[in-house]
């Protein structure tokens, strides 16, 4: 069922974005942002219709941070980890987020609710520690504001 | 005898431009071409510079820093795979300096890397322990505890390679390999830094990937994490023997390796001309059936098929074997005895068994499995070019612009010459495919057909006149050419031909099922793409048809002048090893070698006075005649070397039919194999390993074949047909196959200038080598056809009389496949059958489902010559209404099924087009049980008497 | 109804500008959605059209609107043009970043938007070429080669296709110049490669920017399509990264392109000849195509009287991290690293002593203050032992340990490399671990082993791990070893520049790595 | 034309008369004497004497069985 589902999603942006095989990376957003992850039923199905091997979309899947094989939490919460945001106290608040979010750096929580991730750099550099929740930016996390993140995953 | 070795090089040679440049390395002047590296001109001036990602067969990538150099006036130091040379460049490759960041990047290479070399199988044959060696590294000062790479397990999915992660450097060769040189895509490095790793397709294990087996990826590995499991088992080889593959028309030379007498692996050699050092899986790793527990090694007579064998001695055998050909021509006549040669043994060989016929049996009553494949290719390229031959070498297809294959299917059956030219067509070379199959050369990565017709089996003729048509009245052809090099009366009796609107892309529609407009689009491309290079196989031949499809695919070269040079030409692919040699040497009833009639008063008063006997001025029986004489009662007596008719052959029933009528049939194999079960005479062969000789590939080239261990049987085969013709009383004194191609020189025209110690010294030959080409022929008819004027050949469309109808609704075409080879003597005793156990029948979505076909379902197969069963494969590979099915296991049986229709002019079985029905069903068909119950009778063997 | 100004720019989302400029909207007035200014500590600033010209008040919270009409707001700034940080600027690039709506074609046309554009079509593209040489524009991107020189390389090159490519990976962390523009002023960019197209002879051009910039990806979308007519026959698409650093480097950046892993490319050949699906191709940096406008519409003398020594024109600085005044400020080069920092910036937002800078992100050198005097110019911070880089300045306080920001580089590369080449694979792990000894001796805890990945374990090694030397000396000693493989035998600038931060931490600061402080003022 | 016999199995005669007139449809497009020329010359080169002399008796025997090309050339193959 699944697999049958990820080959439609394939062909739709397939059709959309055309079977070039510089449209693999467009394809691998488009296909992640609608599925929420790349499995290996999506590498075949891209590989197929870009009349490229197997191997050849999963070096490509794994070279890259941003594409998951498998889905990550209902929230995403990334911190970031850059110098910039380091000189502001970074670290430490990376530590407090882990504890207060319940789940470690580069973990989903097990219930599946939030998945706390590494960024480098987001280029909010003068006002860090900065995060970026489900797609919005913070700056200049502290406390009160990985308060405001918790209660914010918790939906 | 030593180890023969090779000089890698490091880069790949510099495209020619014509242009050199001199520049200093290391304090000496060399001048080379411009776009040579750095690397490579070091090498070809002797200083080997480290290095461990470079390799002469792959592109440059730079990876693993070892190879660092300085240059005068340029800031760092540049990587000399990377770097070409340039006029007045000043490079040191041995500095303090280069030692010590060599020696830096060798220390971060060992910190992540197993210190076993003791145990290591790879110890004394590995790349990274020479390197380290070569630049000095004596200390790890990183330590062992950190983050490593080790301690993956290993991968050992692979029956002839394993995988061993913690061993890999991470240098990218064999990915490069598969890419660059075998064209799979298979491998893939996984993740990034310090995790990246190799992965097969999705990480998966080797043999469930996209890996084809081809050994480049082990070739390439400069570790032990990619490695023969037989050198793992065996240890690293001692010397070694540089021979021809007896796989296939390709005609790979392989170094052969050994460890005493026991061959340890085969290396596919770089100086090969048709080989450049890839190979395939068979070539490479299939070569375990030499010492399989199956092979006969005794001689065995027996007096009727239904008694077990008698184990003797070779003197009872051969003197037995004599007797009964004399025997049976004094109760029969002169002409009741024949014999067949094979496309597997060597040009000395096959030379041989027609010589015993004509010289020993006084008859021509010679044929050849080229009857069964290539003989529409002899007939028709002699009558429209003057030459039974294909026109172009190898390396050729990397000169052309468009390539038109046709009935072939490269990627499975010629799968080195596949990959050369799908690097051509990753180039940028257009493709058109002509076959009723979606083969992989249609669509597989990083390759597509520009076009594919897919046409229904049997209408080739109509397919290529359709073109031609397009061609003429869309006037695309050529005229300065065929004026210049035809006929050009004869060619406009052709274009009127090929010009009636019956012949047009629209009328034949409805017959082959292919739209008119991508008809249309293919014959516009190869006319004036530029060069245009045609490639066909079986799929041309093996048709009531095809002589004429043979001569409408030339038609359409001369046409477009595509003939003559680099780039353009017709070309067979030949099926076995030494198919084109075996016609070369005579093995036609109708020829003696280099293609003479025998009604040739002139040749048939060489040979007699060569052979100080009369022969016979008028043709001999065919293969399917021989079978129709023996059921009639005029023949009685066969002598068959290394072919298994029975398998190979249409028509099964009529094939074992003609051999039980026989009273003497003699089989010369390595294996009891199916014709065997008809056999009263068994001579036990030798294979490619344990003799001397030369086979000539499907580019006419003519390459050593060398011993590389003592026949198990005691016997090359040559010396036991030599020991039959003496019997015979022909006092034949050969002690060498030097000395017979010494005959076939001073007897062949074409071969005139062949000799061993030319072939020893050059590599290899192409016919025709003579006085007229000194060096041989690599491209044919440069400056004038063979036989003249190229003769144009009105190809009147003759529709076969097999056809579909309510009984047998679906039409059969048969091929083959990657990891077997031809009847599967070889390759089903070998790990191959791995890839491929059993024959299936694929079918069409569409007709499975009406016949409620499920994949994977026991479906019989039955055609108006018989029945058997196997299993479905459902694909969309074939057309609705097409079935297809390979013929590599006996158990299957695909031959009982195909006809004994056959092409008009040599009678090339029609393989290719069977009206069949498929059902489901229970078991094996009555044929299947009954032949299964007399094969297992007729292998019983009774064990040598110990009084001798 | 009031005419506000508010900027959309991700760093001012980021503080809150969004529910600001909702609230002014709910207050009836009509809210100019703009780039940013640069200067985040009056971020979200909110500027009120008047007839003096915009009067700014920043930072702004959402309840804070009344304060804010009624001119009573406590963050009163004035003229915002003349507040200090943006009058000092010689904005060339980003003279419009800020001020316009940045999708307005109407803005962009009135603020001296497409002149350059239009000079450089009714010109022959040789000359085109040469006003960008004469301007003595290098690249912004961090590697400062002659950004003309790099165009008549392309424009020379036989070929039909070819393509212009823009580099908008800005992973360095301390840089976000490319993002503000790109969100504040994407029009420019586009005009940039427009001219560049027509002085080359391409048709087609990619801006390729970091997954991690998703406002810049819209803005540069939406920019694209509106102005398509404008710039047509030339056609432009962005493609977006996915996460992988080492895709800034240019090579990396075509196979990402091309749609393969990001691995760098041997050169040559150079992209200018073989780049882009193996076709001539100008790849330059989002700062360098930004300033092409400028350069057509004032002329390349403008831009050249700017600048110090080789180093022409403006640089977009910015300085980040734990600064009191952080932003982007465009100002000439050869203005002193210590005028940026104390000056500009204002020192640090803690309030403690500056004690390292490190400039040109993560592959740049550390410098501590007694190296303020050192002069914004390429070659000055070559000399110095660094580079400038995209012009990132990170300012740390006297809280940091160097020695573990020596151990982040290494980390950064290993997180970060492609793996491609050997010195970069597997040295930057190296390098994390002899940190980690380092770090531990310095503690005096004994030498621990880190985890060993492998699960052989040492007992199948024949040399164990206590044979090595873990004293810090011994340690450095191979760290620095460690750094000249990387820096000469690595195949890109990740691996290359790596020991640059590594080396300068090592010099500078030798005291957090176990070693004696040097004396002071032993530079002087 | 087509063999009609369920087993599949033509003799040797049938097969015989089937090559014969399979050659002459093949080459009947030149058009009367030359085709049959061609035909006689065709089988003249390969087949063994037997069977030209089984197939010229064979249209001895059967005049209907051969088609008139490839009885043309029959009738040559028995003159010569």
């Amino acid at each position: 069922m699944h697999a049958d589902n990820t080959k439609h999603v394939v062909e739709k942006w397939v059709e959309r974005l055309g079977t070039g095989r510089d449209q693999l990376l467009p394809l691998l957003h488009a296909v992640q942002d609608e599925i929420g992850f790349i499995d290996d039923a999506t590498v075949r199905a891209l590989a197929a219709s870009l009349n490229l091997s197997r191997a050849d979309v999963h070096g490509v899947v794994t070279f890259y941070h941003d594409f998951r094989r498998r889905p990550a939490g209902r929230h995403v919460v990334k911190l970031c980890r850059a110098e910039s945001c380091q000189a502001r106290g970074g670290a430490r608040i990376e530590a407090a987020a882990a504890r207060r979010l319940g789940v470690a750096m580069g973990a989903t929580r097990s219930d599946g609710q939030v998945s706390l991730e590494p960024v480098f750099c987001l280029g909010l550099c003068a006002i860090g520690p900065n995060a970026l929740v489900d797609g919005r930016p913070i700056a200049r996390v502290d406390e009160a504001a990985l308060e405001a993140i918790a209660q914010a995953v918790a939906a | 005898m030593g180890f023969t070795r090779e000089t890698d090089h490091g880069t790949l040679p510099a495209l020619a431009t014509g242009a050199n440049v001199t520049l200093t390395i290391d304090g000496e002047h060399v001048t080379l071409p411009e776009g040579t590296s750095i690397m490579r001109a070091a090498s070809l001036t002797g200083t080997a510079i480290p290095k461990l990602c470079a390799s002469d067969n792959l592109e440059s990538f730079g990876s693993c820093r070892l190879c660092l150099v300085e240059v005068e006036g340029r800031n760092g130091y540049p990587a000399s795979c990377t770097t070409p040379i340039a006029e007045g460049m000043v490079v040191r490759t041995q500095t303090e300096r280069l030692k010590e960041l060599r020696r830096g990047v060798m220390e971060l290479y060992i910190s992540d890397h197993p210190l076993d070399c003791l145990t290591c199988a790879a110890n004394g044959d590995c790349e990274l322990q020479n390197q380290a060696g070569a630049v000095g590294l004596r200390d790890v000062r990183y330590g062992y505890d950190g983050a490593t790479n080790m301690g993956q397990p290993k991968d050992q999915s692979n029956p002839y390679f394993d995988f061993d992660p913690s061993k890999c450097i991470v240098c990218s060769r064999c990915v490069r390999a598969c890419d660059e040189v075998q064209g799979t895509f298979a491998l893939t490095i996984e993740g990034l830094g310090f995790g990246s790793k190799v992965a097969a397709s999705q990480d998966d294990a080797f043999l469930a990937s996209e890996c084809v087996s081809c050994g480049a990826c082990v070739q390439a590995c400069p570790t032990a994490s990619l490695i023969e499991k037989k050198v793992v088992e065996t240890g690293t080889p001692d010397r070694s023997v540089i021979t021809t593959c007896a796989y296939c028309g390709v005609g790979c030379t392989f170094r052969a390796e050994m460890r005493g007498e026991e061959l340890v692996r085969m290396v596919p050699w770089k100086d090969g001309k048709a080989n450049h050092g890839h190979s395939c899986v068979k070539g490479r790793f299939a070569w375990g059936y030499a010492q399989h527990k199956e092979r006969i090694l005794h001689p065995m007579i027996r007096t009727s098929i239904t008694e077990p064998w008698r184990e003797v001695s070779w003197d009872e055998a051969i003197v037995h074997t004599a007797s009964e050909f004399r025997r049976i021509q004094e109760k029969y006549g002169r002409l009741a005895v024949g014999g067949i040669t094979s496309s597997r043994c060597t040009n000395e060989e096959t030379f041989l068994v027609q010589k015993l016929v004509r010289q020993g049996f006084g008859n021509n009553n010679v044929d050849t499995c080229a009857r069964v494949c290539h003989s529409p290719t002899g007939y028709g390229l002699k009558t429209t070019f003057g030459t039974s031959a294909g026109t172009q070498d190898f390396d050729s297809v990397m000169q052309s612009d468009v390539i038109l294959v046709i009935g072939a299917n490269p990627t499975d059956a010629h799968p080195v010459f596949g990959s050369r030219m799908k690097q051509r067509l990753r180039q940028g070379a257009k493709l058109i495919v002509i076959d009723p199959r979606r083969t992989d050369l249609v669509r597989s990565p990083h390759v597509e057909a520009e076009h594919h017709l897919p046409l229904r089996p049997g209408t080739n003729v109509a397919m290529l006149t359709a073109m031609a048509h397009v061609i003429v009245t869309e006037e695309l052809y050529d005229e300065a050419f065929i004026r210049e090099r035809c006929d050009w009366d004869e060619f406009q009796d052709w274009a009127d031909f090929v010009s009636e609107a019956a012949r047009s892309p629209e009328a034949i529609e409805p017959l082959t099922g292919v739209r008119a407009e991508d008809v249309r689009g293919a014959a516009r491309l190869y006319a004036t793409g530029g060069n245009g290079a045609i490639y066909y196989g079986l799929g041309v031949t093996e048709h009531s048809q095809g002589s004429s499809t043979v001569m409408a695919i030339a038609n359409l070269a001369m046409a477009t002048g595509n003939i003559g040079r680099e780039g353009v030409g017709v070309n067979p692919l030949r099926g076995q090893n030494n198919v084109q040699g075996a016609c070369d040497m005579g093995s036609f009833p109708h020829e003696f070698s280099g293609y003479r009639h025998v009604s040739d008063d002139a040749t048939r008063a060489m040979f007699e006075a060569a052979w100080g006997v009369k022969l016979d001025h008028e043709p001999g029986l065919r293969i399917p005649n021989m079978l129709d004489a023996a059921t009639d009662g005029t023949f009685k007596a066969l002598f068959i070397q290394g072919e298994d008719i029975l398998q190979s052959d249409p028509n099964t029933h009529h094939v074992a039919a003609g051999l039980a009528a026989m009273e003497c049939v003699v089989v010369q194999d390595l294996f009891l194999n199916e014709t065997a079960n008809y056999a009263h005479v068994f001579l036990p062969g030798s294979t490619f390993l344990e003799k001397d000789g030369t086979f000539t590939n499907a580019e006419r080239r003519i390459q050593r074949v060398r011993k590389v261990m003592a026949p198990l049987n005691g016997q090359a085969d040559w010396e036991i047909v030599q020991l039959v013709a003496n019997a015979m009383g022909l006092g034949w004194s050969y002690s060498h196959p030097s000395e017979i191609m010494d005959e076939i020189a001073a007897l062949t025209p074409t071969f005139a200038g062949v000799h061993y110690d030319r072939l020893d010294a050059e590599g290899s030959l192409q016919w025709p080598a003579n006085d007229a080409a000194p060096g041989g022929t690599p491209t044919m008819h440069i400056d004038g056809f063979a036989r003249g004027k190229g003769k144009f050949i009105v190809t009147d469309y003759i529709p076969t009389d097999e056809k579909t109808g309510p009984r047998f609704p679906l039409l059969l075409t048969t091929g083959r496949i990657l990891s077997h080879y031809n009847v599967g003597a070889q390759t089903r005793r070998t790990a191959n059958t791995a890839w491929h156990p059993e024959d299936r029948l694929e079918i069409h979505p569409a007709d499975a489902e009406n016949r409620g076909i499920k994949d994977g379902d026991w479906v019989g197969l039955k055609s108006r010559a018989g029945e058997t069963t196997l299993r479905a494969q459902i694909t969309e590979r074939v057309a609705p209404g097409v079935v297809y099915t390979t013929f590599h296991h006996p158990d299957t049986q695909a031959n009982v099924i195909t006809t004994d229709y056959s092409d008009w002019a040599t009678n090339c079985p029609e393989y290719k087009v069977t009206a069949v029905q498929v059902g489901l069903s229970n078991g094996p068909s009555d044929w299947q049980e009954d032949y299964a119950d007399h094969a297992r009778q007729s292998r019983r063997i009774a064990p040598l008497e110990a009084a001798e | 109804m009031k005419r506000v100004f508010i900027s959309c720019d991700m760093a001012s989302v980021a503080l809150g500008a969004d529910a600001v400029a909702r609230a002014f909207v709910g207050a009836g007035c009509e809210v100019v959605r703009t780039g940013s200014r640069g200067l985040f500590s009056i971020e979200p600033l909110v500027e009120i059209e008047t007839e003096a010209g915009r009067i700014g008040y920043g930072p702004v919270a959402p309840c804070e609107v009344e304060a804010v009409l009624d001119g009573t707001h406590r963050n009163y700034i004035g003229a915002v043009d003349e507040h200090r940080f943006f009058a000092a600027q010689k904005r060339f690039t980003f003279a419009r970043c800020g001020i316009v709506d940045p999708l307005s074609l109407a803005d962009y046309a009135a603020h001296r938007g497409w002149i350059g554009l239009d000079t450089a079509r009714a010109a022959e593209p040789q000359a085109v070429v040469d006003a960008i040489r004469a301007s003595g524009l290098r690249g912004r991107g961090g590697a400062g080669f002659p950004t003309g020189i790099k165009w008549q390389t392309v424009l020379d090159a036989p070929c039909r296709t070819k393509y212009i490519v823009c580099n908008a990976d800005e992973g360095d962390s301390g840089t976000f110049a490319d993002r503000m523009l790109m969100e504040g002023d994407p029009f420019c960019l586009i005009e940039g490669m427009a001219i560049a197209a027509h002085a080359v002879g391409a048709s087609r051009g990619f801006i390729y920017i970091r997954s991690e910039y998703p406002f810049g990806i819209d803005a540069m979308r939406a920019a694209i399509e509106l102005s398509a007519d404008r710039v047509a026959p030339f056609e432009l698409e962005v493609r977006v990264g996915a996460g992988a650093y080492v895709c800034g480097e240019e090579t990396a950046l075509l196979d990402s392109i091309e749609g393969r892993r990001g691995q760098v490319r041997a050169k040559p050949p150079l992209p200018a000849l073989a780049g882009l699906f193996g076709k001539p191709t100008v790849i330059n940096n989002v700062l360098s195509l930004a300033a092409v406008p400028f350069i057509l519409s004032e002329g390349a003398q403008a831009y050249a009287d700017v600048g110090f020594g080789r180093s022409r024109g403006t640089m977009p600085v910015q300085l980040a991290g734990n600064v009191k005044h952080g932003g982007l400020f465009e100002v000439g080069f050869g203005i002193t690293l210590g005028e940026l920092v104390n000056d500009i910036g204002g020192g640090t937002a803690s309030g403690r002593p500056v004690r390292a800078v490190q400039v040109g992100g993560p592959l740049g050198a550390y410098f501590p203050p007694s190296m303020f005097d050192l002069p914004f110019d390429y070659e000055a911070f070559t000399a110095a032992g660094g580079l400038i880089g995209h012009a990132g300045i990170t300012i740390f306080d006297d809280s940091v340990d160097m020695a573990q920001m020596a151990r982040f580089a290494m980390e950064f590369c290993a997180a970060e490399s492609c793996g491609k080449c050997t010195p970069c694979r597997i040295g930057s792990t190296r390098g994390v671990e002899i940190v980690d000894r380092i770090i531990a001796a310095r503690e005096s805890e004994p030498a621990r082993p880190t985890a060993n990945n492998g699960v052989l374990g040492k007992a199948l090694y024949s040399r164990a791990p206590d044979r090595i030397d873990v004293s810090p000396s011994a340690q450095t000693t191979l760290l620095r070893d460690l750094c000249d493989t990387m820096k000469y035998g690595s195949l890109c600038a990740l691996g290359g520049f790596t020991p640059y931060p590594v080396l300068s931490a090592l010099d500078h600061f030798p005291e957090d790595f176990g070693a004696p402080a040097p004396a002071l003022e032993a530079a002087e | 034309m087509a063999m009609e016999d369920e087993e599949g199995v033509m003799s040797t005669g049938e097969r015989l008369i089937y090559m014969a007139n399979q050659i002459a449809r093949n080459l009947a497009s030149e058009g009367g004497e030359r085709s049959a020329e061609m035909v006689a010359d065709h089988i003249r080169s390969f087949w063994d004497p037997s069977m030209r002399q089984r197939i010229v008796a064979l249209a001895a025997d059967r005049p209907n069985a051969l088609s008139p090309i490839a009885a043309a050339a029959v009738r040559r193959i028995a003159a010569a």
